[in-house]
């Protein structure tokens, strides 16, 4: 489990798109070499308003409303990361992020191991991501595990207000490239404290949110909420659940993930996108061979269904919710 | 006929509806139902923004500006030809025979208003598209149909300004000029993208012009003009059915409404810049020329309006009592047959929503 | 296990890029509603020639040279499928391939689905893949994870001549996209029979390459052939492999996959790709969901290493060899 | 001074290499040092394609046709701006400083060809770029830091015709022009992509007249003529130094070899095709040029000739006796520092590959 050195004294409350853009404003002043760029991030400070105020505060130089075309944005962010700078790049859905693939898997992620150091690439991708918010087609997907499997990028999803806090400023200071995932749903969802210069928060590590000795929840992003309450129906039932949030799905803490099934003996793995080649897959495959004799029960994934998100009006039908996580994790006591 | 050029803008009507060059008096009928769809789609445009607003409907797009090149499109395409929209066109879609209450249903969150009726001419047109540009190549291989089959039909593809500045702009014209498409590229140039105004997306003196790095024909048309728009879309469309190649087309036109519902508009642009381009807006231009030609009048107006009212609402009453379709469907319709593979997922999904059993 | 039911009268040795050729060659002849295009296939046949000949065969308007563009590759044969014909896309390497995600993601998978019927979207994008060829930078990827999480995506990968023209038969006349993907390590590796016009193979089932008893050795592509040459060195040492052939990522056979491991209680996944995100971890979840309680020991995965394909002077130590499957089998049956 | 349009070919030396204007005293200088490179890439170019005949290296993409337009890019540029390559352009990173034995390690399968000398002006310089126009954006990218910094440094970044064909080409060009980038864009354009000759990539009269669609400069220019080439990239780079912002290229080559040794270009083009472009291939043209004026004899080519030779020699020696780089390097520069997730895989990789275990 991880402790953050953070002072309360500093915290203030934020929600989580509050802290997107703190984290911003304060890396911007700590950093001169960091820029940001991307459709509306600019005047308009992001349709979301996570890069409102950056213009007024840092110029049009550093903050820039790049022409519309999302490849575009990921070749300008590898070309200055090459040279220094560390761009911080906003695709605007996660949804509209299919075009930086090239230059992501091709560049991006391999600048500093074909150039055996001479150069590197530290550039982030920042995107919205998952569903529930009604939003028109495209707009709620969550195609992470598109990303979690491309080596030398990092994945990283936080859940909370002071984790993206913490794992954004971390991952501007970080020498690799990281994308960046921010789950939208829960963008406004709560105001919590928020220390803001406490220690950036490590890169490869799960949090444990909550404790347990019965069973592991392990999931990340706006799922972690639906996790948490499945924690607590099945503390009602006295069931006593372990919660690991991810946080980042590549490099991945694998070592965090074996010590809670040595622990507890049964995971739930829970996650919005499709199950068939969702991330789940990569921890279920590490649990199964490097746990398996403390596995009491088969792990179980709770995912959305093997299809695209559906338009708003089915997407809560697809979405797993608490009830199907409470009901997996009885399974593997059950069984 | 008409000045073709990308560096200035065909134009019939002055602002104030006065006719630079009054039509012949075989085009009036044609014009007045032009103008009938233009009213009807800016009534059904302002119900739509308020069924969001009430929370009947998801975030909306706006065709508010639009109507001109948008009706005229949907006048000038033979049934036969193929329209490739972006998200804009609820004029064309409708002319081309999809019903406001999918309309609405598609901005309802119900993939259902993709479905279009058998027996319209968009039965086979694509369905709107969201990620900006993508529909460009698209088109391009719906005209590489309609070329290999030796049809005599036209595509007509839309985007906006902003659209421009994706590669796949540049790919789309550049193969229709190379392979001599039957491909017309109709940009709505609104002057904006979301936030982010023209200037700010190109440093083109017009969008037209970069028809010149495919080496096909551009030029600039009033968009806020429906005549003006015919006369674009008649030649353009007219010349790519006859084999004789690719052409794109910038309405000049402007966004009056907010980018969507969920966009906030006066955070970026100037009231000022607004209220001039209401001055150019397209639907009282027409009607002033109408009326100033004698072809329109205040008795046909109100009727007009009472008739699109009681047509809108009728739309937007079959919309809302449309049942919800059933979740199995987003697991039915993905591929041509369920695999095997999802017949587990099918049942659960169904007993979870149905909270039963079925035979 | 699967029959094919060929007639050996007609069969004739190809190799694999011959089978592709054939496949090819039947399908325009057999529907004139086939067309293909890409980068150098029409004139000049394809870099690999596996599309040599058609130009002459069927003319300029069915086999398509394009300009240099693989998003509008992917666009054209979106637009393509949708009014009724059946392009078969060649991207000259898999390395090449990302541009086309966006439209494979956001349309071409969904098309049917988004219009519920009323529009589909049966397009064949083929593109070699796989390293070990000693070519330049970019040009030995196996990317197929990426792919076979697209929900409404199948995904093909053939292992010897006859599946290869069986397969690509069955993915041209599949009314739902495909990505089919060609080891081209293993294009001229050996002529076998070929029956031209036997049945088309399925497209969600294994093959069942060898029966076994001890342990399940799971691979696709040119890997099947290190994969056969473990089972025979295991047998060799008394030790019965039974060798699956998963040959459609998507949808996945699990059904297959799941009794081969109630047999034989171990398995060993093998593939190029790095294993972290791989497709091998969803197969190793499947086995233990499914198939907990038949497992005898942990599930072993053997992959590439967890870095892009190395250039070529390293390659051959990045991609998993026969004595790495063995000694992860001989682990399995010690366990 | 020079002729720039879209539509000409600005040219100094006929195809015999006859002046049509003849330079100052002040040029003969750069001209030699200029024929010298180009002739040594020649050599060097040739001894790489037998070196991968003979199975020393792997596929290798020649440059033959291409010496005087990446001489002259490499002639032009400071050793503080920008270089951003594709794969033809030998001369240009050699004269940027990467040593001729590091080109071979690079098509020899060894990531340490990119790792440039840390005192050489490539030192910043992207690496080759094998998929195809990613390398524009980047540019793009560069350039904008340069802008940022506001540097008095110019980029220039490298495509051959069929990279104009992508979108990247595109959105590089546009956001130059939005920007006013200190970027030039020379496109190589040797009339073919692998198979597909320049007329099938594209309708455009000329690849230069492709700014018109960004709204920045363009010109073509005889790209198998160095002095020509010294006037365009002089021209441009200076102004792109100068705020003045971004220009397109076009340089007319004629690629002479096969796309690479894995490529039999005589299944798709004439021999009396490529008979015609060795009359006016640079190297010859320019040696005519520089004998004519006195400035270059027979003695002087055997010499250089044998200095070449000599030079190449120990290129490819030294890059024969370079041990191989140890297999854990794929996991060691992946991330700036080795993530826990990755010892084991580093440990088991060590340990097969050496055999034996390290303290
Ligand atoms: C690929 C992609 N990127 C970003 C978005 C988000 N987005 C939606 S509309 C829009 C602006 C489009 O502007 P324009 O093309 O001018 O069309 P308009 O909305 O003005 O009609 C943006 C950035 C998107 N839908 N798709
Ligand atoms: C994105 C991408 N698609 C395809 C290829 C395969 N390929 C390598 S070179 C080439 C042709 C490039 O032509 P051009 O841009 O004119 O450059 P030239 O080789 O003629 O110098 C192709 C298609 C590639 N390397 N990258
Ligand atoms: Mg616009
Ligand atoms: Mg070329």
């Amino acid at each position: 489990m991880l402790s953050t050195h953070q002072q309360p004294d500093t915290a203030i409350p934020m929600n989580m798109v509050e802290a997107v853009n703190q984290a911003l404003h304060d890396a911007m002043a700590a950093d001169e070499d960091v820029v940001v760029l991307g459709e509306d991030i600019a005047t308009n400070g992001g349709v979301f308003r996570a890069t409102e105020g950056l213009k007024e505060a840092f110029g049009i130089r550093r903050v820039m409303d790049t022409p519309l075309a999302e490849n575009l944005i990921a070749g300008l962010s590898v070309g200055m990361a090459t040279q220094g700078l560390r761009p911080v790049a906003e695709i605007q859905f996660m949804g509209f992020i299919y075009a930086t693939l090239e230059q992501l898997i091709s560049h991006a992620a391999r600048m500093r191991n074909r150039t055996r150091g001479r150069l590197s690439c530290p550039l982030v991708i920042r995107a919205p991501f998952g569903g529930g918010i009604h939003a028109p087609e495209h707009h709620s997907e969550s195609t992470e595990a598109l990303f979690a499997q491309i080596p030398g990028l990092r994945v990283v999803i936080p859940s909370s207000p002071a984790r993206t806090y913490g794992l954004l400023r971390a991952a501007i200071d970080c020498p690799d490239p990281v994308l960046f995932l921010e789950p939208k749903r829960i963008y406004r969802l709560q105001r919590l404290p928020v220390a803001r210069h406490g220690d950036p928060l490590p890169l490869d590590r799960c949090f444990t949110l909550r404790a347990g000795t019965d069973v592991s929840l392990i999931s990340w992003g706006a799922m972690i909420h639906e996790t948490l309450a499945a924690a607590d129906e099945l503390k009602n039932d006295g069931i006593s659940a372990e919660v690991i949030d991810v946080a980042t799905l590549n490099p991945l803490d694998r070592e965090t993930l074996i010590a809670t099934i040595t622990k507890t003996g049964r995971a739930v793995i829970v996650h919005e996108a499709p199950g068939h080649g969702g991330f789940g897959g990569e921890i279920a495959a590490t649990l199964a061979s490097d746990a398996l004799l403390h596995l009491r029960a088969p792990v179980e994934r709770v995912t959305g269904y093997d299809c695209p998100m559906p338009y708003f009006a089915l997407e809560q039908q697809c979405m797993p919710g608490t009830d199907r996580i409470v009901a997996a994790a009885k399974r593997t006591l059950e069984y | 006929m008409f000045t073709r050029t990308p560096y200035e803008c065909h134009t019939r009507l002055a602002v104030d509806g006065q006719w630079h060059a009054r039509p012949g008096d075989d085009r009036w009928a044609r014009l007045i139902e032009g103008y009938r769809t233009m009213a009807l789609i800016r009534q059904f445009d302002k119900k739509a923004v308020n069924l969001q607003r009430t929370g009947k409907l998801g975030t909306y797009a706006s065709c508010l500006g639009a109507e001109a090149l948008t009706t005229a499109a949907g006048q000038t395409l033979q049934p036969d030809d193929y329209f490739v929209p972006y998200y804009r066109d609820q004029a064309t879609q409708y002319l081309r025979g999809v019903r406001l209450e999918q309309i609405l249903q598609y901005w309802g969150g119900d993939e259902r208003g993709n479905d279009f009726p058998a027996d319209a001419p968009a039965v086979r047109d694509l369905p709107n598209c969201v990620p900006i540009g993508t529909q460009l190549t698209q088109a391009a291989g719906v005209a590489t149909k309609a070329k290999q089959r030796h049809e005599h039909t036209a595509v007509l593809v839309t985007c906006g300004d902003g659209a421009t500045s994706r590669g796949d702009f540049h790919e789309t014209l550049n193969v229709a000029g190379v392979w001599q498409l039957p491909l017309i590229v109709l940009v709505n140039n609104n002057q904006w993208a979301i936030s982010v105004p023209r200037r700010l997306q190109t440093a083109s003196r017009t969008i037209a012009q970069k028809a010149e790095a495919a080496g096909i024909e551009g030029f600039q048309v009033d968009g806020n003009d429906l005549p003006a728009m015919l006369d674009a879309l008649d030649y353009a469309l007219d010349r790519a059915r006859h084999g004789k190649g690719a052409i794109l087309i910038e309405a000049m036109s402007y966004r009056l409404s907010d980018h969507t519902t969920a966009d906030d508009a006066s955070r970026y642009r100037k009231a000022s810049d607004l209220h001039a381009a209401w001055q150019r807006e397209p639907v009282a231009r027409l009607r002033q020329a109408l009326v100033e030609a004698g072809h329109w009048d205040g008795d046909q107006e109100k009727a007009w309006l009472e008739h699109c009212q009681r047509q809108v609402d009728e739309a937007i009453d079959s919309y809302l009592a449309t049942p919800p379709a059933p979740a199995t469907d987003m697991l039915d319709y993905l591929y041509a047959n369920l695999p095997p593979a999802l017949l587990a997922q099918r049942a659960q999904l169904e007993q979870r929503t149905t909270g039963g059993h079925h035979a």
